[in-house]
Protein backbone atom coordinates (compact mmCIF):
# COMPACT_ATOMS: atom_id res chain seq x y z
CA UNK A 1 0.00 0.00 0.00
CA UNK A 2 1.30 3.34 -0.99
CA UNK A 3 1.30 6.66 -2.69
CA UNK A 4 3.06 8.15 -5.25
CA UNK A 5 2.60 12.15 -5.52
CA UNK A 6 3.45 14.01 -8.57
CA UNK A 7 2.53 17.85 -8.98
CA UNK A 8 2.43 19.92 -12.01
CA UNK A 9 1.43 22.79 -12.50
CA UNK A 10 -1.97 23.15 -10.91
CA UNK A 11 -2.39 19.80 -10.87
CA UNK A 12 -1.88 16.84 -8.15
CA UNK A 13 -1.51 13.31 -9.07
CA UNK A 14 -1.38 11.04 -6.15
CA UNK A 15 -1.11 7.02 -7.95
CA UNK A 16 -2.83 4.88 -5.03
CA UNK A 17 -1.41 1.57 -4.90
CA UNK A 18 -1.89 -1.56 -3.20
CA UNK A 19 -4.89 -2.80 -0.57
CA UNK A 20 -6.91 0.38 0.55
CA UNK A 21 -8.89 -0.17 3.64
CA UNK A 22 -9.50 1.53 6.89
CA UNK A 23 -6.22 0.47 8.30
CA UNK A 24 -3.94 1.77 5.34
CA UNK A 25 -6.56 5.14 4.49
CA UNK A 26 -4.80 6.81 7.25
CA UNK A 27 -1.69 7.08 6.08
CA UNK A 28 -3.06 7.77 2.74
CA UNK A 29 -4.84 10.52 3.25
CA UNK A 30 -2.22 12.21 5.44
CA UNK A 31 0.41 12.26 2.41
CA UNK A 32 -2.21 13.55 0.10
CA UNK A 33 -3.12 16.53 2.47
CA UNK A 34 0.28 17.30 3.29
CA UNK A 35 0.67 17.58 -0.84
CA UNK A 36 -2.68 19.63 -1.54
CA UNK A 37 -1.40 21.93 1.45
CA UNK A 38 1.92 22.34 -0.20
CA UNK A 39 1.35 22.34 -3.74
CA UNK A 40 -2.44 24.36 -3.48
CA UNK A 41 -3.51 22.46 -7.12
CA UNK A 42 -6.60 23.25 -8.80
CA UNK A 43 -7.11 19.56 -10.03
CA UNK A 44 -6.42 16.50 -7.64
CA UNK A 45 -6.27 13.27 -9.58
CA UNK A 46 -6.61 9.97 -8.12
CA UNK A 47 -5.08 7.38 -9.87
CA UNK A 48 -6.36 3.53 -9.35
CA UNK A 49 -4.99 1.55 -11.98
CA UNK A 50 -2.35 -0.21 -8.94
CA UNK A 51 -5.10 -0.59 -6.44
CA UNK A 52 -5.58 -4.39 -5.56
CA UNK A 53 -8.17 -3.80 -3.21
CA UNK A 54 -10.63 -1.04 -1.76
CA UNK A 55 -13.47 -1.10 0.63
CA UNK A 56 -16.11 1.87 0.83
CA UNK A 57 -13.11 3.18 3.05
CA UNK A 58 -11.64 4.12 -0.17
CA UNK A 59 -14.73 5.90 -0.98
CA UNK A 60 -14.27 7.50 2.43
CA UNK A 61 -10.77 8.89 1.27
CA UNK A 62 -12.20 10.04 -2.07
CA UNK A 63 -15.16 11.82 -0.63
CA UNK A 64 -12.89 13.33 2.13
CA UNK A 65 -10.58 15.11 -0.64
CA UNK A 66 -13.47 16.08 -2.41
CA UNK A 67 -14.33 18.06 0.84
CA UNK A 68 -11.18 19.90 1.48
CA UNK A 69 -10.62 20.31 -2.45
CA UNK A 70 -13.88 21.94 -3.11
CA UNK A 71 -12.98 24.01 -0.02
CA UNK A 72 -10.29 25.13 -1.39
CA UNK A 73 -12.18 25.49 -4.92
CA UNK A 74 -10.53 22.71 -6.92
CA UNK A 75 -12.01 19.55 -8.13
CA UNK A 76 -11.29 15.84 -7.89
CA UNK A 77 -11.21 13.21 -10.90
CA UNK A 78 -10.88 9.20 -10.24
CA UNK A 79 -8.52 7.93 -13.08
CA UNK A 80 -8.22 4.20 -14.19
CA UNK A 81 -10.37 2.59 -12.00
CA UNK A 82 -9.79 -1.52 -12.36
CA UNK A 83 -12.96 -3.29 -12.61
CA UNK A 84 -13.55 -4.31 -9.36
CA UNK A 85 -12.64 -1.25 -7.54
CA UNK A 86 -15.32 0.50 -10.50
CA UNK A 87 -17.57 -1.55 -9.18
CA UNK A 88 -17.41 -0.29 -5.23
CA UNK A 89 -17.04 3.67 -7.06
CA UNK A 90 -20.37 3.11 -8.67
CA UNK A 91 -22.24 1.51 -5.63
CA UNK A 92 -21.10 4.79 -3.41
CA UNK A 93 -22.77 6.93 -6.45
CA UNK A 94 -19.30 9.25 -6.05
CA UNK A 95 -19.32 9.38 -9.63
CA UNK A 96 -21.88 12.78 -7.94
CA UNK A 97 -18.41 14.46 -6.29
CA UNK A 98 -15.59 13.23 -8.75
CA UNK A 99 -15.32 13.05 -12.13
CA UNK A 100 -14.55 9.77 -13.79
CA UNK A 101 -11.97 9.38 -16.30
CA UNK A 102 -10.10 6.25 -17.86
CA UNK A 103 -7.04 8.01 -19.04
CA UNK A 104 -5.66 11.71 -18.51
CA UNK A 105 -2.61 13.53 -19.35
CA UNK A 106 -0.92 15.75 -17.06
CA UNK A 107 0.40 19.05 -18.05
CA UNK A 108 4.36 19.30 -19.25
CA UNK A 109 6.37 21.52 -17.45
CA UNK A 110 9.59 22.05 -16.91
CA UNK A 111 9.47 22.38 -13.08
CA UNK A 112 8.26 19.28 -12.15
CA UNK A 113 8.43 18.12 -9.01
CA UNK A 114 8.21 14.39 -7.88
CA UNK A 115 7.28 12.79 -4.40
CA UNK A 116 7.40 9.16 -3.98
CA UNK A 117 6.17 8.14 -0.88
CA UNK A 118 6.05 4.40 -0.67
CA UNK A 119 4.41 3.35 2.76
CA UNK A 120 5.51 -0.26 3.13
CA UNK A 121 3.27 -1.00 5.65
CA UNK A 122 1.10 -4.09 5.04
CA UNK B 1 -29.50 -25.95 4.15
CA UNK B 2 -27.61 -29.01 4.50
CA UNK B 3 -24.60 -29.62 6.35
CA UNK B 4 -21.40 -27.17 4.99
CA UNK B 5 -19.06 -29.23 3.26
CA UNK B 6 -16.52 -26.61 4.59
CA UNK B 7 -16.27 -24.59 7.14
CA UNK B 8 -13.91 -22.01 9.47
CA UNK B 9 -14.16 -19.94 12.58
CA UNK B 10 -11.61 -17.89 13.25
CA UNK B 11 -10.98 -15.59 16.07
CA UNK B 12 -8.58 -12.28 16.18
CA UNK B 13 -8.13 -9.30 18.27
CA UNK B 14 -9.87 -5.86 16.48
CA UNK B 15 -6.73 -4.39 15.43
CA UNK B 16 -6.56 -2.71 12.05
CA UNK B 17 -4.21 -4.65 10.38
CA UNK B 18 -6.53 -7.84 11.16
CA UNK B 19 -8.89 -6.29 8.30
CA UNK B 20 -6.40 -8.01 6.11
CA UNK B 21 -6.28 -10.79 7.37
CA UNK B 22 -9.64 -11.62 7.35
CA UNK B 23 -9.67 -11.24 3.97
CA UNK B 24 -6.72 -13.50 3.38
CA UNK B 25 -8.51 -15.98 5.43
CA UNK B 26 -11.89 -15.51 4.30
CA UNK B 27 -9.88 -15.71 0.69
CA UNK B 28 -8.46 -19.11 1.68
CA UNK B 29 -11.49 -21.03 2.23
CA UNK B 30 -13.90 -19.55 -0.10
CA UNK B 31 -10.83 -20.00 -3.02
CA UNK B 32 -11.16 -23.91 -2.13
CA UNK B 33 -14.58 -23.70 -4.28
CA UNK B 34 -13.11 -22.08 -7.09
CA UNK B 35 -15.51 -18.72 -7.39
CA UNK B 36 -15.12 -16.04 -10.25
CA UNK B 37 -12.64 -13.33 -9.46
CA UNK B 38 -14.69 -10.46 -9.18
CA UNK B 39 -17.14 -12.88 -7.02
CA UNK B 40 -13.94 -13.88 -4.64
CA UNK B 41 -13.85 -9.99 -4.59
CA UNK B 42 -16.46 -9.23 -3.93
CA UNK B 43 -17.01 -11.47 -0.83
CA UNK B 44 -13.75 -9.87 0.33
CA UNK B 45 -14.69 -6.99 0.19
CA UNK B 46 -18.18 -7.45 2.29
CA UNK B 47 -15.77 -9.34 5.44
CA UNK B 48 -13.64 -6.09 4.78
CA UNK B 49 -16.17 -4.00 5.85
CA UNK B 50 -17.97 -5.97 8.52
CA UNK B 51 -14.60 -6.57 9.95
CA UNK B 52 -13.84 -2.53 9.60
CA UNK B 53 -16.89 -2.12 11.74
CA UNK B 54 -16.45 -3.91 14.39
CA UNK B 55 -13.08 -2.39 14.46
CA UNK B 56 -14.10 1.21 14.14
CA UNK B 57 -17.02 0.95 15.91
CA UNK B 58 -18.08 -1.82 17.89
CA UNK B 59 -14.36 -1.18 20.08
CA UNK B 60 -13.40 2.50 19.28
CA UNK B 61 -11.66 2.30 22.68
CA UNK B 62 -10.42 -0.74 23.16
CA UNK B 63 -9.17 -3.90 21.73
CA UNK B 64 -11.92 -6.86 22.07
CA UNK B 65 -12.05 -10.21 19.96
CA UNK B 66 -13.93 -10.14 16.70
CA UNK B 67 -14.96 -13.77 15.57
CA UNK B 68 -15.28 -14.36 11.49
CA UNK B 69 -16.89 -17.57 10.37
CA UNK B 70 -17.37 -19.18 6.85
CA UNK B 71 -19.18 -21.73 5.51
CA UNK B 72 -19.01 -23.32 2.33
CA UNK B 73 -22.67 -25.32 1.07
CA UNK B 74 -22.49 -28.00 -1.47
CA UNK B 75 -24.77 -25.42 -3.56
CA UNK B 76 -22.24 -23.15 -3.62
CA UNK B 77 -23.91 -20.86 -0.92
CA UNK B 78 -21.30 -18.97 0.80
CA UNK B 79 -22.05 -18.52 4.63
CA UNK B 80 -20.13 -15.25 6.56
CA UNK B 81 -20.60 -14.69 9.95
CA UNK B 82 -18.84 -11.43 11.88
CA UNK B 83 -19.11 -10.81 15.49
CA UNK B 84 -18.69 -8.34 17.76
CA UNK B 85 -19.17 -8.06 21.32
CA UNK B 86 -18.64 -4.36 21.26
CA UNK B 87 -20.79 -1.53 21.95
CA UNK B 88 -23.75 -2.12 19.60
CA UNK B 89 -26.06 -1.05 17.34
CA UNK B 90 -28.87 1.85 18.61
CA UNK B 91 -30.90 2.04 16.24
CA UNK B 92 -30.20 -0.89 12.89
CA UNK B 93 -32.52 -0.02 10.22
CA UNK B 94 -30.77 3.52 10.57
CA UNK B 95 -27.28 2.20 10.05
CA UNK B 96 -27.69 0.59 7.71
CA UNK B 97 -29.34 3.71 5.38
CA UNK B 98 -26.68 4.84 2.82
CA UNK B 99 -24.18 7.58 3.45
CA UNK B 100 -25.05 7.20 7.59
CA UNK B 101 -22.36 7.22 9.72
CA UNK B 102 -21.45 8.25 13.45
CA UNK B 103 -18.12 8.80 12.65
CA UNK B 104 -17.47 11.65 9.71
CA UNK B 105 -14.80 12.47 11.16
CA UNK B 106 -12.64 10.04 10.61
CA UNK B 107 -13.49 9.93 6.68
CA UNK B 108 -16.30 7.40 7.24
CA UNK B 109 -18.22 7.35 4.46
CA UNK B 110 -21.34 5.46 5.93
CA UNK B 111 -21.41 2.96 3.12
CA UNK B 112 -19.89 -0.13 4.71
CA UNK B 113 -23.51 -1.91 4.77
CA UNK B 114 -24.53 -0.52 1.26
CA UNK B 115 -21.50 -2.21 0.19
CA UNK B 116 -22.50 -5.26 2.07
CA UNK B 117 -25.84 -5.10 0.77
CA UNK B 118 -25.20 -4.88 -2.82
CA UNK B 119 -22.00 -7.57 -3.10
CA UNK B 120 -23.76 -10.14 -1.29
CA UNK B 121 -27.54 -11.57 -1.74
CA UNK B 122 -28.43 -11.38 1.66
CA UNK B 123 -27.51 -9.83 5.04
CA UNK B 124 -28.74 -9.56 8.41
CA UNK B 125 -27.61 -7.56 11.61
CA UNK B 126 -28.33 -8.37 14.74
CA UNK B 127 -27.24 -5.92 17.66
CA UNK B 128 -27.98 -5.28 21.07
CA UNK B 129 -26.71 -2.17 22.78
CA UNK B 130 -23.51 -3.18 25.50
CA UNK B 131 -23.55 -6.30 23.81
CA UNK B 132 -22.72 -6.47 20.41
CA UNK B 133 -23.41 -7.07 16.76
CA UNK B 134 -23.52 -9.86 14.55
CA UNK B 135 -23.39 -9.48 10.76
CA UNK B 136 -24.71 -12.39 8.92
CA UNK B 137 -24.62 -12.70 5.33
CA UNK B 138 -25.06 -14.99 2.74
CA UNK B 139 -24.00 -15.35 -1.53
CA UNK B 140 -24.13 -18.35 -4.13
CA UNK B 141 -20.80 -18.41 -6.38
CA UNK B 142 -20.71 -19.86 -9.59
CA UNK B 143 -17.64 -22.49 -9.18
CA UNK B 144 -15.81 -23.21 -12.03
CA UNK B 145 -16.24 -26.01 -14.46
CA UNK B 146 -13.98 -28.81 -12.56
CA UNK B 147 -12.79 -30.97 -14.99
CA UNK C 1 5.93 -14.32 27.93
CA UNK C 2 4.27 -11.00 27.61
CA UNK C 3 1.08 -10.26 26.09
CA UNK C 4 0.84 -11.06 22.41
CA UNK C 5 0.53 -8.09 20.20
CA UNK C 6 -1.29 -9.84 17.67
CA UNK C 7 -3.10 -13.34 17.78
CA UNK C 8 -5.50 -15.60 16.00
CA UNK C 9 -7.47 -19.10 16.48
CA UNK C 10 -9.06 -20.74 13.53
CA UNK C 11 -11.03 -24.08 13.47
CA UNK C 12 -11.32 -26.30 10.98
CA UNK C 13 -12.58 -29.91 9.39
CA UNK C 14 -9.94 -31.97 9.18
CA UNK C 15 -10.29 -32.20 5.28
CA UNK C 16 -6.91 -32.11 2.92
CA UNK C 17 -7.71 -29.07 1.29
CA UNK C 18 -7.44 -27.13 4.50
CA UNK C 19 -3.91 -27.68 4.84
CA UNK C 20 -3.54 -25.79 2.34
CA UNK C 21 -6.09 -23.03 3.84
CA UNK C 22 -3.77 -23.47 7.42
CA UNK C 23 -0.68 -22.08 5.30
CA UNK C 24 -2.27 -19.18 4.16
CA UNK C 25 -4.01 -18.05 7.72
CA UNK C 26 -0.42 -18.48 9.61
CA UNK C 27 1.17 -16.83 6.86
CA UNK C 28 -1.74 -13.82 6.87
CA UNK C 29 -1.02 -13.53 10.46
CA UNK C 30 2.90 -13.88 10.80
CA UNK C 31 3.44 -11.64 7.58
CA UNK C 32 2.26 -8.76 9.74
CA UNK C 33 5.20 -9.31 11.53
CA UNK C 34 7.10 -8.78 8.40
CA UNK C 35 9.56 -11.73 8.78
CA UNK C 36 12.32 -12.86 6.18
CA UNK C 37 10.77 -15.12 3.40
CA UNK C 38 13.01 -18.03 4.72
CA UNK C 39 11.39 -17.69 8.36
CA UNK C 40 7.79 -17.77 7.12
CA UNK C 41 8.40 -20.32 4.60
CA UNK C 42 9.73 -22.75 7.80
CA UNK C 43 6.53 -21.68 9.92
CA UNK C 44 4.68 -22.45 6.80
CA UNK C 45 5.84 -25.96 6.57
CA UNK C 46 5.93 -26.68 10.21
CA UNK C 47 2.08 -25.67 10.54
CA UNK C 48 1.38 -27.54 7.04
CA UNK C 49 3.33 -31.17 8.72
CA UNK C 50 1.53 -30.36 12.40
CA UNK C 51 -2.09 -30.02 10.30
CA UNK C 52 -1.28 -32.87 8.01
CA UNK C 53 -0.69 -35.25 10.43
CA UNK C 54 -3.99 -33.79 12.54
CA UNK C 55 -5.64 -34.93 8.95
CA UNK C 56 -3.92 -38.29 8.45
CA UNK C 57 -3.17 -39.59 11.56
CA UNK C 58 -5.34 -37.78 14.10
CA UNK C 59 -8.71 -38.79 12.20
CA UNK C 60 -7.96 -41.21 9.98
CA UNK C 61 -11.61 -42.40 9.13
CA UNK C 62 -13.86 -39.63 10.32
CA UNK C 63 -13.91 -35.66 9.98
CA UNK C 64 -12.76 -33.52 12.91
CA UNK C 65 -12.22 -30.39 14.43
CA UNK C 66 -8.85 -29.20 14.19
CA UNK C 67 -7.70 -26.10 15.97
CA UNK C 68 -4.71 -23.81 15.16
CA UNK C 69 -3.55 -21.01 17.59
CA UNK C 70 -1.10 -18.77 16.23
CA UNK C 71 0.30 -15.74 18.45
CA UNK C 72 2.61 -12.80 17.46
CA UNK C 73 4.81 -11.52 20.62
CA UNK C 74 6.45 -8.18 21.20
CA UNK C 75 9.84 -9.83 21.59
CA UNK C 76 9.14 -10.96 17.75
CA UNK C 77 8.42 -14.91 19.15
CA UNK C 78 5.87 -17.11 16.96
CA UNK C 79 3.63 -19.36 19.23
CA UNK C 80 1.76 -21.97 16.98
CA UNK C 81 -0.36 -24.50 18.39
CA UNK C 82 -2.23 -27.28 16.84
CA UNK C 83 -4.55 -29.76 18.02
CA UNK C 84 -7.22 -32.34 17.36
CA UNK C 85 -9.50 -34.49 19.42
CA UNK C 86 -8.04 -37.62 17.12
CA UNK C 87 -7.10 -40.97 17.99
CA UNK C 88 -4.27 -39.85 20.32
CA UNK C 89 -0.41 -41.21 20.06
CA UNK C 90 0.36 -44.39 22.44
CA UNK C 91 4.26 -43.54 22.18
CA UNK C 92 4.65 -40.03 21.91
CA UNK C 93 8.72 -40.62 21.67
CA UNK C 94 9.11 -43.15 19.08
CA UNK C 95 6.87 -41.38 16.60
CA UNK C 96 9.37 -38.47 16.82
CA UNK C 97 11.97 -40.60 15.89
CA UNK C 98 13.09 -39.47 12.12
CA UNK C 99 11.74 -41.95 9.71
CA UNK C 100 9.18 -43.43 12.05
CA UNK C 101 5.47 -44.22 10.63
CA UNK C 102 2.66 -45.56 11.07
CA UNK C 103 1.46 -45.13 7.39
CA UNK C 104 4.62 -46.31 4.76
CA UNK C 105 1.46 -47.13 2.54
CA UNK C 106 0.58 -43.59 1.79
CA UNK C 107 3.78 -42.49 1.04
CA UNK C 108 4.57 -40.91 4.57
CA UNK C 109 8.06 -40.43 4.78
CA UNK C 110 8.07 -40.78 9.02
CA UNK C 111 9.90 -36.83 8.57
CA UNK C 112 6.77 -34.79 9.87
CA UNK C 113 8.22 -34.61 13.34
CA UNK C 114 11.93 -34.01 12.14
CA UNK C 115 10.94 -31.37 9.39
CA UNK C 116 8.45 -29.90 12.53
CA UNK C 117 11.69 -29.75 15.29
CA UNK C 118 14.59 -28.46 12.51
CA UNK C 119 12.55 -25.52 11.42
CA UNK C 120 10.95 -24.70 14.15
CA UNK C 121 13.02 -23.15 17.67
CA UNK C 122 10.61 -25.51 19.70
CA UNK C 123 8.57 -27.81 19.92
CA UNK C 124 6.15 -29.75 22.10
CA UNK C 125 3.85 -32.48 21.70
CA UNK C 126 1.16 -33.82 24.26
CA UNK C 127 -1.18 -36.79 23.16
CA UNK C 128 -3.23 -39.18 25.02
CA UNK C 129 -4.74 -41.89 23.33
CA UNK C 130 -8.22 -41.64 22.53
CA UNK C 131 -8.30 -38.02 23.10
CA UNK C 132 -6.01 -36.10 20.83
CA UNK C 133 -2.79 -34.67 19.77
CA UNK C 134 -1.33 -31.15 20.36
CA UNK C 135 1.81 -29.75 19.18
CA UNK C 136 3.36 -26.37 20.29
CA UNK C 137 5.79 -24.82 18.77
CA UNK C 138 7.74 -21.85 19.07
CA UNK C 139 10.15 -20.06 16.73
CA UNK C 140 11.82 -16.45 17.03
CA UNK C 141 12.00 -14.30 13.63
CA UNK C 142 13.73 -11.38 12.86
CA UNK C 143 11.49 -8.89 11.60
CA UNK C 144 12.74 -6.37 9.07
CA UNK C 145 13.90 -3.27 9.81
CA UNK C 146 10.91 -0.86 9.60
CA UNK C 147 11.50 2.84 8.40
CA UNK D 1 -0.61 -28.37 -8.11
CA UNK D 2 0.49 -30.27 -11.34
CA UNK D 3 2.65 -32.41 -13.25
CA UNK D 4 4.43 -32.06 -16.85
CA UNK D 5 5.83 -35.76 -18.29
CA UNK D 6 8.22 -35.81 -20.42
CA UNK D 7 9.38 -39.19 -21.84
CA UNK D 8 12.82 -39.17 -23.54
CA UNK D 9 14.13 -42.64 -24.29
CA UNK D 10 15.08 -44.14 -20.97
CA UNK D 11 14.62 -40.94 -19.14
CA UNK D 12 11.44 -39.68 -17.77
CA UNK D 13 11.56 -36.41 -16.60
CA UNK D 14 8.69 -34.93 -14.01
CA UNK D 15 8.31 -31.39 -14.16
CA UNK D 16 6.31 -30.64 -10.43
CA UNK D 17 4.54 -27.55 -10.27
CA UNK D 18 2.87 -25.45 -7.41
CA UNK D 19 2.58 -26.49 -3.26
CA UNK D 20 3.26 -30.17 -2.71
CA UNK D 21 1.50 -31.15 0.09
CA UNK D 22 -0.34 -34.34 1.48
CA UNK D 23 -3.63 -32.99 -0.10
CA UNK D 24 -2.36 -32.80 -3.81
CA UNK D 25 0.63 -35.86 -3.45
CA UNK D 26 -1.59 -38.57 -4.01
CA UNK D 27 -2.91 -37.35 -7.77
CA UNK D 28 1.47 -36.04 -8.79
CA UNK D 29 2.16 -39.78 -7.49
CA UNK D 30 -0.82 -41.43 -9.60
CA UNK D 31 0.09 -39.20 -12.53
CA UNK D 32 4.04 -39.94 -12.37
CA UNK D 33 3.52 -43.76 -11.71
CA UNK D 34 1.49 -44.17 -14.63
CA UNK D 35 3.86 -42.69 -17.04
CA UNK D 36 6.80 -45.26 -15.11
CA UNK D 37 4.59 -48.05 -16.27
CA UNK D 38 3.82 -46.82 -19.79
CA UNK D 39 7.43 -46.06 -20.70
CA UNK D 40 9.81 -47.60 -18.52
CA UNK D 41 12.16 -46.02 -17.79
CA UNK D 42 15.85 -46.01 -16.31
CA UNK D 43 15.88 -42.75 -14.58
CA UNK D 44 13.21 -40.48 -13.31
CA UNK D 45 14.38 -37.01 -13.11
CA UNK D 46 12.29 -34.86 -10.59
CA UNK D 47 12.50 -31.15 -11.54
CA UNK D 48 11.40 -29.38 -9.06
CA UNK D 49 12.11 -25.33 -10.41
CA UNK D 50 8.35 -24.54 -10.13
CA UNK D 51 7.50 -26.15 -7.24
CA UNK D 52 6.21 -23.13 -4.57
CA UNK D 53 5.70 -25.09 -1.60
CA UNK D 54 6.57 -28.48 -0.42
CA UNK D 55 6.53 -30.32 2.91
CA UNK D 56 7.43 -33.81 4.08
CA UNK D 57 4.62 -35.21 1.94
CA UNK D 58 7.23 -34.12 -1.23
CA UNK D 59 9.58 -36.68 0.59
CA UNK D 60 7.20 -39.40 0.95
CA UNK D 61 6.77 -38.91 -2.62
CA UNK D 62 10.63 -38.86 -3.70
CA UNK D 63 10.88 -42.06 -2.07
CA UNK D 64 8.02 -43.97 -3.18
CA UNK D 65 9.32 -43.28 -6.42
CA UNK D 66 12.78 -44.15 -5.22
CA UNK D 67 11.09 -47.83 -4.01
CA UNK D 68 9.50 -48.16 -7.57
CA UNK D 69 12.37 -47.45 -9.66
CA UNK D 70 14.83 -49.42 -7.50
CA UNK D 71 12.52 -52.25 -7.91
CA UNK D 72 12.65 -51.96 -11.53
CA UNK D 73 16.64 -51.25 -11.50
CA UNK D 74 16.24 -47.73 -12.38
CA UNK D 75 17.76 -44.53 -10.69
CA UNK D 76 16.14 -41.12 -9.30
CA UNK D 77 17.65 -37.37 -9.83
CA UNK D 78 16.05 -34.89 -7.92
CA UNK D 79 16.39 -31.57 -9.85
CA UNK D 80 16.43 -27.93 -9.40
CA UNK D 81 15.28 -27.79 -5.99
CA UNK D 82 14.31 -23.74 -5.02
CA UNK D 83 16.16 -22.53 -1.44
CA UNK D 84 13.56 -23.08 0.66
CA UNK D 85 12.60 -26.77 -0.99
CA UNK D 86 16.56 -27.92 -0.85
CA UNK D 87 16.12 -27.05 2.79
CA UNK D 88 13.29 -30.24 3.52
CA UNK D 89 15.40 -32.53 0.71
CA UNK D 90 18.49 -31.78 3.51
CA UNK D 91 16.70 -32.67 6.92
CA UNK D 92 15.51 -35.66 5.03
CA UNK D 93 19.00 -37.03 3.87
CA UNK D 94 17.20 -37.84 0.58
CA UNK D 95 20.43 -37.54 -0.87
CA UNK D 96 21.41 -40.91 0.10
CA UNK D 97 18.26 -42.28 -2.37
CA UNK D 98 18.25 -39.97 -5.12
CA UNK D 99 21.16 -37.96 -7.24
CA UNK D 100 20.91 -34.28 -6.63
CA UNK D 101 21.73 -32.45 -9.46
CA UNK D 102 21.37 -28.37 -10.38
CA UNK D 103 20.84 -28.69 -14.24
CA UNK D 104 20.06 -31.72 -16.47
CA UNK D 105 19.75 -32.33 -19.85
CA UNK D 106 17.08 -34.21 -21.61
CA UNK D 107 18.30 -36.89 -24.34
CA UNK D 108 17.07 -35.29 -27.88
CA UNK D 109 15.29 -38.09 -29.62
CA UNK D 110 12.86 -37.96 -32.64
CA UNK D 111 10.74 -40.16 -31.28
CA UNK D 112 9.62 -37.85 -28.27
CA UNK D 113 6.67 -38.31 -26.61
CA UNK D 114 5.20 -35.44 -23.98
CA UNK D 115 2.26 -36.39 -21.79
CA UNK D 116 1.04 -32.60 -20.14
CA UNK D 117 -1.09 -33.40 -17.29
CA UNK D 118 -2.18 -30.57 -15.13
CA UNK D 119 -3.99 -30.57 -12.18
CA UNK D 120 -6.07 -27.64 -11.66
CA UNK D 121 -6.68 -29.18 -8.01
CA UNK D 122 -5.61 -25.93 -5.58
N1 LIG E 1 -20.04 -3.55 14.61
C1 LIG E 1 -20.61 -2.36 14.92
N2 LIG E 1 -20.68 -1.94 16.21
C2 LIG E 1 -21.24 -0.76 16.51
N3 LIG E 1 -21.76 0.11 15.61
C3 LIG E 1 -21.71 -0.25 14.30
C4 LIG E 1 -21.15 -1.49 13.89
N4 LIG E 1 -21.25 -1.57 12.55
C5 LIG E 1 -21.86 -0.44 12.15
N5 LIG E 1 -22.14 0.37 13.19
C6 LIG E 1 -22.83 1.69 13.13
O1 LIG E 1 -23.48 1.80 11.86
C7 LIG E 1 -23.04 2.97 11.18
C8 LIG E 1 -23.05 2.74 9.67
O2 LIG E 1 -22.13 1.74 9.31
P1 LIG E 1 -21.58 1.66 7.81
O3 LIG E 1 -22.70 1.68 6.86
O4 LIG E 1 -20.66 0.49 7.74
O5 LIG E 1 -20.76 3.02 7.60
P2 LIG E 1 -19.38 3.53 8.25
O6 LIG E 1 -18.58 2.37 8.76
O7 LIG E 1 -18.69 4.22 7.11
O8 LIG E 1 -19.75 4.46 9.38
C9 LIG E 1 -21.68 3.26 11.76
O9 LIG E 1 -21.28 4.60 11.60
C10 LIG E 1 -21.88 2.86 13.22
O10 LIG E 1 -22.52 3.87 13.94
N1 LIG F 1 -2.01 -35.77 15.30
C1 LIG F 1 -1.66 -37.08 15.37
N2 LIG F 1 -2.56 -38.00 15.80
C2 LIG F 1 -2.24 -39.32 15.87
N3 LIG F 1 -1.01 -39.80 15.54
C3 LIG F 1 -0.06 -38.94 15.12
C4 LIG F 1 -0.34 -37.55 15.00
N4 LIG F 1 0.78 -36.94 14.57
C5 LIG F 1 1.71 -37.91 14.41
N5 LIG F 1 1.21 -39.12 14.74
C6 LIG F 1 1.95 -40.42 14.72
O1 LIG F 1 3.35 -40.13 14.65
C7 LIG F 1 3.94 -40.77 13.52
C8 LIG F 1 5.10 -39.94 12.99
O2 LIG F 1 4.64 -38.68 12.51
P1 LIG F 1 5.52 -37.87 11.48
O3 LIG F 1 6.92 -37.75 11.99
O4 LIG F 1 4.82 -36.57 11.21
O5 LIG F 1 5.56 -38.76 10.16
P2 LIG F 1 4.41 -39.17 9.12
O6 LIG F 1 3.31 -38.16 9.18
O7 LIG F 1 5.12 -39.11 7.80
O8 LIG F 1 3.96 -40.52 9.48
C9 LIG F 1 2.79 -40.93 12.54
O9 LIG F 1 3.03 -41.93 11.61
C10 LIG F 1 1.63 -41.25 13.48
O10 LIG F 1 1.64 -42.59 13.87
Amino acid sequence: MGVELISRGKVLCARLSGDIDHHGAKELRRDIDIAIEENCPSELILDFSAVTFMDSSGIGLVMGRYKLMNERGGTVTVAKTPAYIGKVMRVSGVGKLAKIVNEYTLPKEDEQEVMKIETTNQ
Amino acid sequence: MKRPINDMKVVFPSLSENERFARIAVSGIVSLADPKIDELADIKTAVSEAVTNSIVHGYPETVGKIELTVRLYEDSTVYIKVSDKGCGIEDVQQAMLPLFTTRPDEDRAGLGFAVMESFMDKIKVTSKVGRGTTVVMHKRITPKERK
